[in-house]
């Protein structure tokens, strides 16, 4: 029968089933243990799920992308990276959790399991090639999360952050769910790419005879829901591709819908208010997991949505285009978190804050990928920041899960103060940590703010030689991110102040846990190896996004002629002039 | 057999969904807000089930069957949220909820 | 121009490790092992160093072949360590490259570093964290070579940064004085504020010219017509001014040299080598470096002159009001940093240079006595509570008024030649925008702040060495020559700062001593030549040169004869130590004379200029305005913006719909 | 017309049959009269007081796992209907599914979660 499942489905979903099982062992164990026992082998056995995991992710980098599960999911190198960066944020999460636990006495296997489902979601979402697996991927990420967030049932704190944190997430999954709907209401079908060809199939008729474009579009088999509608019924100016989509309101708030939602995912002002609370409020180990593995997997399922489906022209720079929503969300969140940062006196906010801030700079690039012409490949850049920045959080919030003790958290300012020579290894790895973040050479941090920057000149020089409209606009973001960085090294270096030029106000003992310190030196070890020979993971990102399946900008579609799409988008672009 | 158009469906499903945004804006009790966000999880199945017999395609109704899955599991951990935040306050009033702020 | 060899030359690669190693061997262990072999380490390593230094020139030197134009060419020595990223057609090498511009530079560095390392054997003996003054000194020089040897633009940004962290270090040395760590964070964040224009300036490069190595730099450079210059004016001038707002920041120039008077709360040895000899010339160095960039934008090269001597001028004003030694010493490293920019401007890149290396030697010469006239008053610095040290501490006294002469500019002194130079091409140019009016106006300028160099030089001399000693008994009772480990350096750099400049004489100079010739100018003709060969200069023959030598030799001395005028009179009359009181109450009398006298002529005027440029330019609108006005803009914006942010689920709802509105309006309108 | 007097012969025989029922149990029946007899019946509790009184959490608890374990149908019934087409390889799918949702099962037993107490 058609409809089996073949061996390479499950194959390239392997990553995804390794964490699934690992995630149901680790329940079981939890479970048919008796009370009282440590379950701190738990994160082992989970960081071995991890291992595997990424293992089998790298088994498949020979396999060339292709669509699986009957076009439901896709298997190629942005999945195939996006999956390693997902397993090492999980692993080490697992690897300074125990510890904490156990101080916080709440050592139990819930949360390795929880931790496992969540990153699976993650690893399932960016390689979702149609809404419904990506939104059931989305899912699964989040109420992992969210149980997560109120792990520690005996803190007041974790449950507010955790109650937030949820009915927030489920508004936005909600809104994602109506745009979801209207999309599909305009094209028939929940399929990523085919979207993507059919709305700019729509764009595209503007100048080009409609009955042959339709015949196009049946042509298409994915397309075949698509083929359904008839442009008879012209009660909603949806359908009627013979216009282009300059006249689908509906669909232009479907799309709207989506992308803010995957925005407000990602936090970036002013859709970031949930953030901070849920950050602080979580216990840390779960901070650096929310901060480190979900804001990477919804930084990378935003740049699959706008490849796959909206990176139209007309969606990109037309009148109602998103770039101009993605210039407007980069500044802000540069902005408002570089700014309330300054303001914190909370290392765990400030952290928060920064965070919003890289969404900012990450955006940045994001705009300069749908500026002009578009350059998907520009979207690299997001890629390797993505890297640098994940190592740089969870070895910023494992520092302080390292330091925190029962009933004494380690969570102001102050309380760093000295520990730089009482802890040398470790004022050493959050001075690293810091000095990345705030982008100062040579830490993988500086390399990643020096690459989105330079694409989003590049996109500027792009847009100067075709002439596009605002490409000045997109200098002065650079221009304003520089500077915003340039602010942002203030709170940075407030942390490196208080390691190394205060004294201490209190006794503060780390607790000295094996796995943590591994963890931590990892990830200080990669923000210093990464900011010295970044070239690997140039490449390896360079390669994630040049080998995404179903990008919009690839030929795709070919015409009996062989006439490829992008003559349609060029047709279109001038008939929009 | 009359058949309504389109637009009569999207137009009690947008309004659906509006209530259940406006709700979640409005109502201060935790469990309403909830399931305000319930109702809008259902007004987008509606949605979802008008379009796919517009379409006459059935990939709308599958989507629905997730949605209903994902909103019963949501269901579940708001739920256990608001039980679990129930215990330390004694309260379920969202607007008491603010440990976190600043 | 023709193309320059260049050798393999692996040793580069240690000269710059040597340092590093050094300090992360004290930075691990320091804490632990006894202070000897901590001093041991960093010295050694640093001498070491300079040792290899000295063999890499000599390498180079032995190099040297005719260039097609009849000048020697000594190509370069390349040590590529790693590739250090590649992105797509940007390939960025970690790569070190030695050419004559770059082995000045690590001369200087190893060289005046080694001295300072030794010094700093005695200047920090007792502090408490000794071993980490050790790491972070190392430290800086291993980023600073980083910054001269980095053939690509990013490896410099890296040094340039790394500098900029290491005098962050050590400026905030002592943190258990806020004001002091506060110095250091100004120091840091007013730097940034230079960096991100330089980054700009990379970016714009990398799309321009394809590449940020300054070897394929000069190559496009080079192969760029008339046409393409005019085409390109616009972005080569941005290029040009964006690197020299960074080097306002790191050298100091106005309008962020503010920095620098604040960084005098380091130890004395760090202000000698880092915010004399070597960080602070790094925008001189960059400009050099660059030159056949800048020179095809007249305006930027305009720019950089004016600000340079305005700088120079109005840094000496300030200098002249200042009682605290090191604050005196400050601003005129500013106003001499000032001169280096004009010279860099006007197109005289050697001059720049020349005046960059004696400035190093006398300008470390006079802090380093500086610092043992500190050290030997117990942390006095303040130079009314000074006065007739010669007799307590001779060598610091004769080393001084070396410096003294050299930076006066006293014939024959390494500052008369390097300082003459500058004049001169200030006078001669002609492709200044302003036209030869500019030319004339600069030229007095520089002029002016000769004369005032001299004279507030020579007031710090008089007041701290001569006359009577107006400390008090307790202190007068300790004041005691400084050991040997401070004295050495000091006698090594008086040396050089009395004899160094003559491997840069003059033509005019060399022509009539019978065609001497300008040793330093044909050593750095490889990389320099060009860019001066770019402009043309006015005047022939030698009747103006001499006539500006002779102004700036006259003005030189005028100002050391007016500052003993004011305070070099022998007030130590021999029945001083007869009746105390009488010799105190003459003494009084007489500065109380003196004071008069001098507010009543050019004194006040000067004063009243110097005070206004302290007060108003420094004070007001950049410590009050840019700097910490600024940062307490952001805070306080923060602290409003986080209200915002008020706990309450339903207004982060309301928040998201808000957002929705606002873009549904933008897209749907 | 003449369709609907059927339907009035009904509703009038309903009427009847009700009557004589309990005119038969007013005149035979035994009667001993208690308070408690004459107490609403309202399914064991009380009918009376607020309507809003506060539920034990445990009411959630076990609220929660029936909705987990109740949704499952919807992806259960589909396949029921097709299961005959997709014979053993359908079977299979549909077991893994099962699977997984009794390791959720067994977790929540273990946990305790069935308990009432």
């Amino acid at each position: 029968m058609s409809s089996l499942i073949t061996p390479i489905d499950i194959a390239s979903t392997l990553p995804f089933i390794v964490l699934c099982l690992f995630g149901m062992v680790v329940l079981l164990l939890e479970v048919f243990q008796r009370q009282g026992q440590s379950r701190s082998y738990l994160a082992y056995v989970s960081a071995v799920g991890f291992a595997t995991a990424a293992f089998s992710a790298w088994l498949l980098m020979g396999v060339e992308g292709q669509l699986v599960f009957h076009d439901m999911n896709y298997i190629d190198g942005f999945s195939k990276v996006t999956a390693l960066l997902m397993c090492t944020a999980g692993a080490v999460t697992c690897l300074i959790a125990p510890r904490y636990l156990a101080e916080l006495n709440a050592d139990r296997g819930e949360f390795y399991a929880l931790i496992l489902f969540s990153a699976g979601g993650m690893i399932m979402m960016v390689s979702a090639a149609d809404f419904i697996v990506f939104f059931m991927a989305l899912e699964l990420m989040s109420i992992a999360v969210y149980a997560l967030a109120a792990y520690v049932r005996s803190s007041r704190v974790a449950a507010e952050a955790g109650f937030k944190y949820f009915l927030m997430g489920a508004f936005a999954s909600a809104i994602m769910l109506y745009g979801i709907a209207l999309v599909y209401g305009a094209t028939g079908t929940t399929n990523l790419a085919a979207i993507g060809q059919l709305l700019s199939y729509g764009a595209a008729s503007g100048s080009v005879d409609p009955a042959l474009l339709l015949s196009k579009v049946s042509e298409q088999g994915a397309l075949a829901g698509a083929a359904g509608y008839d442009t008879t019924t012209g009660d909603l100016l949806m359908l009627n591709y013979g216009s282009g989509t300059a006249n689908m309101p509906l669909l232009y708030l479907g799309i709207t819908l989506v992308i803010v939602s995957a925005v407000f995912k990602v936090g970036a002002v002013p859709f970031h208010m949930w953030l901070p609370d849920a950050y602080s409020g979580a216990p840390s180990p779960v901070g650096a997991f929310m901060a480190s593995a979900v804001k990477a997997a919804a930084f990378a399922s935003l740049l699959r949505l706008l490849a796959l489906a909206f990176f139209d022209y007309e969606l990109r720079m037309g009148p109602m285009g998103w770039v101009q929503v993605t210039f407007f969300l980069a500044l802000l969140s540069m902005a408002i978190g570089n700014l309330v940062a300054i303001a914190q006196t909370s290392v765990k906010r400030m952290l928060a804050y920064s965070s919003i801030a890289h969404t900012g700079y990450m955006l940045v690039a994001i705009t300069a990928m749908g500026y002009g012409v578009g350059d998907l490949d520009l979207g690299a850049s997001v890629v390797f920041y993505l890297f640098a920045y994940v190592f740089g959080t969870v070895g910023a919030f494992g520092i302080l899960a390292y330091l925190t003790r029962s009933r004494y958290y380690v969570e102001r300012f102050s309380d760093l103060n000295g520990l730089g020579y009482r802890y040398p290894a470790l004022g050493v790895a959050m001075t690293l940590f810091m000095l990345s973040s705030a982008g100062i050479p040579p830490t993988a941090g500086f390399i990643a703010k020096f690459q989105v920057f330079k694409a989003a000149v590049i996109a500027y020089g792009a847009g100067v030689e075709a002439g596009e409209p605002g490409a000045l606009l997109l200098l002065a973001l650079v221009v304003s991110g520089i500077l915003f960085s340039v602010v942002g090294v203030y709170y940075y270096l407030k942390v490196i102040v208080h390691l190394y030029m205060r004294d201490p106000v209190r006794e503060v003992t780390a607790s000295d846990s094996g796995p943590a310190r591994v963890g931590i030196s990892v990830c200080a070890i990669a923000t210093l190896v990464i900011g010295l020979f970044p070239g690997p993971l140039l490449n390896l990102s360079e390669q994630a996004m040049s080998q995404m399946e179903g990008r919009h900008d690839g030929v795709y579609v070919q015409y009996e002629d062989g006439a490829p799409i992008e003559d349609l988008q060029r047709l279109m672009r001038e008939g929009s002039r | 057999m009359l058949s309504l158009p389109l637009s009569w469906y999207l137009m009690l499903s947008a309004t659906l969904f509006v209530m259940g945004a406006l709700g979640l804006l409005l109502r201060r009790n935790a469990i309403v807000a909830f399931m305000c966000v319930e109702v809008m999880l259902n007004a987008v199945n509606l949605t979802f089930i008008a379009f796919s017999k517009y379409h006459q395609d059935y990939t709308g109704q599958v989507f629905v069957f997730m949605v209903i899955a994902v909103a019963a599991a949501e269901a579940g951990i708001g739920l256990a949220m608001i039980v679990n935040m129930f215990r330390h306050k004694h309260s379920v009033q969202v607007d008491e909820a603010t440990l976190l702020r600043h | 121009m023709q193309d320059i060899p260049i050798y393999e030359f692996t040793l580069l690669g240690w000269i710059a490790l040597l340092p590093l190693l050094g300090a992360i061997f004290n930075g691990i262990l320091g804490a632990r092992l006894p202070r000897a072999l901590v001093s041991t380490v960093a010295a050694g390593a640093m001498g070491v160093a300079f040792i290899l230094s000295i063999v890499a020139v000599w390498t180079l030197f032995q190099g040297r072949f005719e260039g097609a134009d009849g000048h020697t060419l000594y190509g370069a020595l390349y040590h590529n360590v790693f590739t250090w990223f590649e992105v797509g057609s940007l390939r960025v090498d970690f790569e070190l490259l030695l050419d004559p511009l770059s082995a000045v530079m690590i001369l200087i560095i190893t060289g005046v570093g080694f001295l300072i390392h030794v010094y700093s054997i005695g200047y920090m003996e007792g502090d408490r964290s000794w071993w980490r003054f050790f790491t972070y000194l190392n430290f800086f020089v291993f980023a600073m070579l980083m910054l001269v040897l980095g053939d690509n633009l990013v490896v410099l940004f890296l040094g340039w940064e790394g500098v900029g962290v290491a005098s962050y270090l050590l400026i905030g040395f002592w943190y258990e004085d806020d004001e002091k760590a506060s110095a250091g964070k100004k120091a840091f964040i007013v730097n940034r504020v230079g960096d991100f224009a330089v980054l700009l300036a990379l970016f714009l490069l990398v799309i321009y010219a394809g590449s940020l190595s300054v070897v394929e730099l000069r190559e496009w450079a080079s192969t760029l017509s008339p046409a393409q210059v005019t085409a390109l004016g616009g972005v080569l001038t941005a290029i040009c001014i964006l690197l020299f707002i960074g080097c306002t920041g790191k050298s100091a120039q106005i309008p962020l040299f503010v920095w620098l008077p604040d960084a005098m709360a380091g130890p004395t040895p760090v202000s000698a080598l880092i915010h004399a000899a070597t960080m602070v010339t790094a925008g001189v160095y960059l400009i050099a470096r660059l030159n056949f960039l800048f020179v095809l934008s007249p305006t930027a090269m305009t720019l950089i002159a004016v600000i340079g001597g305005l700088t120079a001028f109005f840094a000496a004003t300030i200098g002249v009001v200042q009682n605290d030694i090191k604050k005196v010493l400050a601003y005129s490293t500013v106003s001499q940093l000032g001169f280096m920019f004009l010279a860099v401007g006007v197109g005289s890149f050697f001059a720049g240079v020349f005046h960059l290396m004696t400035h190093a030697f006398f300008k470390a010469l006079l802090f380093l006595g500086a610092g043992s006239v500190i050290h030997g008053m117990h942390h006095e610095q303040d130079i009314r509570r000074m006065g007739g040290l010669k007799d307590y501490m001779p060598i610091t006294r004769w080393t001084f008024l070396v410096g003294c002469l050299a930076i006066a500019g006293f014939p024959l002194f390494s500052g008369f030649f390097s300082k003459d130079e500058i004049l001169w091409y200030t006078l001669a140019n002609v492709h200044l925008l302003g036209g030869v009016n500019l030319s004339w106006f600069l030229w007095f300028l520089a002029l002016g702040t000769a004369f005032l160099t001299a004279f507030y030089m020579f007031r710090l001399y008089f007041l701290t060495f001569e006359g009577e000693c107006r400390a008090d008994e307790k202190t007068r009772s300790h004041i005691h020559e400084s050991p040997l480990a401070m004295t050495l350096p000091l006698v090594v750099l008086a040396v050089l700062a009395g004899f160094g400049g003559f491997v840069g004489i003059p033509p005019v100079l060399g022509n009539a001593l019978g065609g001497l010739p300008n040793v330093m100018h044909d050593w750095l003709y490889q990389v320099i030549g060009p860019g001066e060969a770019f402009f043309a200069y006015r005047f022939e023959g030698y009747g103006m040169a001499w006539m500006s030598m002779a102004a700036a030799t006259a003005s030189g001395i005028g100002g050391i004869a007016l500052a003993w005028l004011f305070y070099g009179k022998p007030s130590d009359v021999p029945g001083a130590m007869a009746e105390k009181a009488a010799a105190v109450h003459r003494i009084l009398s007489n500065k109380y004379y003196v004071d008069e006298f001098y507010a009543a002529t050019v004194g006040r005027g000067v004063t009243l200029l110097g005070r206004v440029c302290h007060r108003l330019v420094d004070e007001l609108l950049i410590d009050t305005l840019l700097v910490n006005g600024t940062a307490r803009l952001m805070g306080f914006l923060g602290s409003v913006l986080r209200v915002v942010q008020n706990g309450q689920v339903q207004r982060y709802v309301a928040f998201v719909f808000l957002g929705i509105a606002i873009i549904l309006y933008l897209v749907l309108r | 017309m003449i369709d609907y007097v059927a339907i009035l012969m009904l509703g009038l025989v309903g009427v009847a049959m009700c009557a004589t029922v309990v005119a038969l149990s007013v005149l035979f029946g035994p009667r001993n009269p208690s308070r408690w007899k004459g107490t609403a019946y309202e399914s064991g509790s009380e009918p009376f007081g607020d309507a809003r009184i506060r539920l034990d959490v445990k009411y959630y608890m076990i609220a929660i796992s029936f909705i987990m374990f109740d949704v499952e149908a919807v992806f259960l019934l589909p396949w029921a209907v097709v299961a005959k087409d997709y014979g053993a390889y359908g079977f299979v799918v549909a077991m893994v599914f099962v699977t997984i949702l009794v390791v959720g099962l067994v977790y929540e037993w273990q946990k305790g979660g069935l308990e009432w107490d």
